[in-house]
């Protein structure tokens, strides 16, 4: 098993004309990704990569029907992509696009929500299930299906984690970016969520970094409803307050959002976290470890139960 | 983008929001014929400090005056003041005013709403953030629907929240309307008016307006172009933004080129932790051509507290051969003159190294390893 | 039973203050409905015919818990207090006012339906369950607890036709008014279904008037899902094309919307039309009649079986 | 309300949308000034009759002419004209166009979609509500989601229905958006382009346009008042909305006075199922009072046609004693000199029926009976 994306996933790809839908197109075909369409206005029987080109996604829903659409058309048009792939029943909307006017953003995620559909992104690197599908722009060869979920506000800080886990024999069953921005469809409650419902996921990494409350929700949300280890990484320890770093998102501003405050509600919740990205690795692997014995210890316990009855 | 208070005002007031009107000064004579103009040597002004920075009243950029002279003086000493690091450029001399009560209102991009929320306090005047952390409960919440926007009752319940009394809820209530629309209207993340105030004779009045626009909207304002204060930006900053690179610069001396921002934040970290002090925080970006790795370094070098460079390249979309042409690029481009660390993996890693190896460059493997041999280096330096 | 309000309906009236909202909280506390409160901004702490007033209903909500509201503000001021008593969570929301400008009642009626809670109207007379909660303007005494539902698009017609079925003892579960204006909150349609699975109403009527697609919509409805007699009337057989006839929503216009249409949907859903108000009360005596007969036969036929078997 | 179609263009031009901008003639030599304006007596030019009601072009409402004196004949004959008993004060004088290709655009109320509908065709410039009959499938619709307006996504959508070619797109999407932004912001129920050309020369324009505006959206657009043609509105129909009656006059002889919209309708109904012919709808409103039933025989016995009146009274809020009150009133005011058959029933019918008997008035119970005595009286009178 793995979350949201597997290899039935029937993915369109909304800008694939674009610079960055052909190129990345091209990426998660070579994969194995079932690319089954791709939309761009006025480009309608062109192909990309041997993918049909429709004019309005409606119409690449009804002749190919796909059921995770990508987005990676400019920031400005975003949000009418996201609307349109919504308004035609696309039920995963993975938005890849950065720059995105964040009222129209607030709007669009409202609409998103009240259809019952979910986004993932804005501004995120999109999700992999390793061997199966990989829907976003992450290099598919530093990944490995394995044992452990990832969700991950970053893109390469995501990658020096796949890359450690891929390492350590770990390997993931999902990685999900869930994007930069101040405002994104999906947090990290709602992959934590599904990760703890999956049972091939054993534990869950989850990377953080400053700006908003995410973090600290999500270590509220751990708390009370994740059984599986948790090992969290926060970037931007040493971020100044009021300066954006890159991310729109990642801001320390009004006095919240520091690092410290994420790394001590996660702390509080249980959750180990790391120094270093690579040590995430390191960290899951004694857990997994820990609980492989615990599991074995408490597994003998009935027959001595039994034994005794 | 931040803005400067008087332009958030004239910003306000184009919405309707009655604004204490004020002159721009950015000379000490300025400021005086300022003060004439506006109290006529009578009344009483305030001169004020436009700076893109808060606790500009602590620091003593804010004071009350009486005559020209005194505005002359008192200017005198704001003008050229360092504010938390930003030079005083330019004052708003503004008339005093009776002021009988003073609200706090503000509508801000709520992000745990994910939506628009008002926020409103009869502690005006104060510093907001404080009041949210000591007496949460003395301020008024409301989220308006995104897809609605703000309603008329939302706005009552702001205005009944704060106990304005019916005589006064006209005026107070087309106020919130007003700033929600100059919120939307402008593309606003935060648009604030800390105090509102009630005067004497009952008007209300926004005595000093913060707006912060959102960068991604600027593109359909164009006018707001005109609202960037060159000042304000650190050269280097504006030059990298223009080359598509997110680069903030930082009181350290070890220079950094990562790509991605959580991994450009995590090299700081990293470097932090090895006891060295970052020069910067720089994110070439997704896909980095050797172009811009070149840009990259450039801009690291022109700071000359930079004493090693710190290069960390996580290949994905971008390729580790076109990061390691960058490098040489740039060496041709600018004189290279502190040590370089350059830890390069990911996408094309082997040809990337091998191209820097035969240019007599060494590259590390890991994160750590990288951040520990740049703060060795730069001590080394 | 009944349908939407009984005696446990505990109303709030918005815009209670006002001259119709005065005279009508009057007029519902008369009948014996429980008007728990009033919301007229800036006026709290006043009562109203002994009923409290507040400034929002957020306030009237967390004070009195009402189930119903009823909105007797003036049209322009109609759908913000549709909003602000949905976003309170009211589940019923009855909107008297008419002369509301027809965009924001698309906008308005959105917003409820998302929110999941139920508006009827607006320019309606309300609704009334005989004997338990009046709640809107008709006059009380013309109804009397009985056998029929009726629904309509009409005030004073509705009245007409209440008060043959009262003279014919038929009597009236609940009388729904769900107004003249083009946009309206609850439909036909969405009344049927609640009298269709009401155990006490044996029979509907449904009056209608020119204008829309509403009747023809019921009719398709009906001949699909109400097993139970429905007779209908369509008011404005001679209104002639391109006028409105008082109601905004009563209007032929583009050659749909005529009482023609309605009368042959109906009919073609097995509907009885009758020719005059009064009529219906009449139509749906010996149809009620005729179904008793054929129930008294058809309960004596598994007798017959048995004694054959 | 309904306005005219150069009112209509001037309205779209506002929002940005190219309309064949032309001149208003309410004279034949003001027709062949503006023809000669417009053309310089070189091309040719549209008489257009303007109206208040559709079919004027079989109506003859509608000449191509080339010369001011051609012009000046064919506005002769279109002032004046009666088409569907609507009189021709105006014409609307437009260059003529060459045309390409003509489409149909129109964006309207959608009652059964509770939504703001766009309807889009390349049947252009022929009746719509034909085609929507005859070849449904021939018609585009799109329906904007109330709460975000009509999206970019949804004008690409009606623009690849109508098969509109690349290049062509950009200026066709734009009369979209602002024919919905002209829609919304006029508080419109109707606003339509019909025909929307492509001339020979690949430019779009918007050659006859139509907007009914919402009525009871028109207190927020003060401007729209001078708008209203009072040559086009009844005036007793004026008279009756400026006393909050709503009255509707029909081409019978039997006069009716109603509470209530459906029971109004269900009296004519009534009216003439016994074979006499309504004179008026009226409806009198919910509370009526004495004064407002007064008024309300006043304006129906300013019909000369009226040979006979029904009054059908079921009182709910409507007090039966203040209607009969009401009714000896008007006797006061104006000369009643036609028979009355009235019907009062509901709250406090024994009180007004004393009232009335005392008066020598009398009454009938039921609505089928004062139909047929109001039919009876009627003829014979």
């Amino acid at each position: 098993m793995s979350i949201l994306v597997d290899k039935n996933s029937r993915v369109l790809v909304q800008g694939i004309t674009g610079r960055e839908g052909t190129f990345h197109t091209g990426g998660m075909l070579e994969y194995g990704t079932q690319v089954v369409a791709g939309v761009t206005p006025g480009r309608a029987g062109k192909a990309v990569h041997g993918v049909p080109v429709y004019n309005t996604v409606a119409e690449a829903v009804a002749e190919t029907k796909p059921n995770v659409s990508i987005i990676y058309v400019p920031g400005p048009f975003a949000p009418d992509a996201i609307m349109e792939a919504t308004d035609s029943g696309i039920p995963l909307i993975i938005c890849i696009s950065e720059n995105i006017p964040v009222n129209d953003m607030v709007k669009a995620y409202a609409h998103v929500k009240a259809a019952g559909a979910r986004l993932i992104g804005p501004n995120c690197p999109g999700l992999i299930t390793p061997g199966e599908a990989k829907i976003g722009i992450m290099p598919g060869y530093i990944h490995k299906r394995g044992r452990v979920g990832l969700v991950s506000r970053s893109g390469t800080l995501t990658y020096e984690v796949v890359w450690a886990l891929t390492e350590s024999g770990l390997g993931q069953t999902t990685a999900v970016g869930i994007g930069g921005d101040p405002i994104i469809g999906t947090s990290f409650i709602d992959v934590l969520e599904l990760f703890e419902a999956d049972p091939e996921t054993e534990g869950i990494v989850m990377l953080g970094e400053i700006g908003g409350t995410d973090e600290e929700q999500a270590a509220a949300y751990i708390k009370e409803h994740v059984t599986k280890p948790v090992i969290g990484f926060i970037a931007g320890v040493t971020a100044p307050p009021g300066k954006r770093m890159g991310h729109a998102g990642a801001i320390i501003s009004g006095g919240t959002g520091t690092a410290a405050e994420k790394i001590a509600a996660l702390n509080a919740a249980g959750v180990e976290v790391a120094e270093r990205p690579a040590q995430v690795a390191d960290l899951m692997k004694a857990r997994l470890s820990a609980q492989l014995r615990a599991y074995l210890c408490s597994a003998r316990m009935p027959f001595s139960q039994h034994d005794a009855a | 983008m931040n803005i400067h208070e008087y332009q958030a005002a004239e910003l306000l007031e184009t919405y309707g929001i009655p604004i204490n009107a004020g002159k721009v000064a950015t000379t000490a004579d300025e400021a005086a014929l300022a003060t004439q103009q506006l109290g006529g040597g009578s009344g009483k002004v305030a001169i004020k400090a436009q700076v893109h920075t808060g606790g500009r009243g602590k620091a003593g950029g804010i004071k009350l005056v009486g005559t020209p002279d005194e505005a002359r003086e008192a200017a005198q000493s704001i003008l050229g003041m360092d504010i938390s690091g930003h030079i005083v450029h330019k004052v708003f001399v503004v008339p005093a005013v009776d002021i009988a009560r003073e609200y706090y209102l503000g509508i801000i991009l709520d992000r745990a709403a994910r939506g628009i929320t008002i926020m409103a306090s009869s502690e005006g005047g104060v510093d907001i953030e404080e009041v949210a952390r000591e007496t949460p409960e003395k301020i008024i919440r409301v989220t308006a629907d995104p897809l609605l926007g703000l309603q008329d009752f939302q706005a009552r319940m702001v205005a009944f929240g704060l106990g304005i009394e019916p005589q006064l809820m006209r005026g107070f209530l087309s106020i919130v309307r007003s700033l929600y629309d100059a919120f939307v209207g402008s593309d606003a993340s935060l648009a604030e008016i800390n105090p509102l105030i009630l005067t004497g004779d009952d008007r209300w009045l926004a005595l000093d307006s913060k707006v912060t626009l959102d960068d991604n909207a600027l593109y359909r304002h164009p006018a707001f172009d005109e609202l960037r204060d060159a000042n304000e930006e650190d050269q280097t900053e504006t030059r990298a933004r223009a080359n598509g690179i997110s680069f903030v610069k930082l009181d350290g001396d070890i220079g950094c080129v990562v790509n991605g921002a959580g991994l450009a934040m995590a090299t700081m970290d990293a470097v932090k932790q090895q006891g060295g002090d970052p020069a910067n925080f720089l994110d070439v970006g997704g896909g980095a051509s050797a172009d811009q790795v070149a840009m990259a370094l450039e801009l690291v070098l022109a700071d000359p507290a930079v004493t090693a460079i710190l290069f960390n390249i996580f290949g994905g979309i971008t390729r580790c051969d076109l990061v390691a042409k960058g490098i040489l690029e740039a060496r041709t481009r600018v004189e290279v003159n502190v040590p370089m660390v350059i830890r390069l993996v990911g996408t094309n890693q082997e040809e990337g190294r091998q191209i820097l190896s035969e240019a007599g460059i060494t590259t590390v493997d890991t994160m750590t390893e990288a951040a520990r041999g740049v703060v060795e280096a730069s001590r080394a330096g």
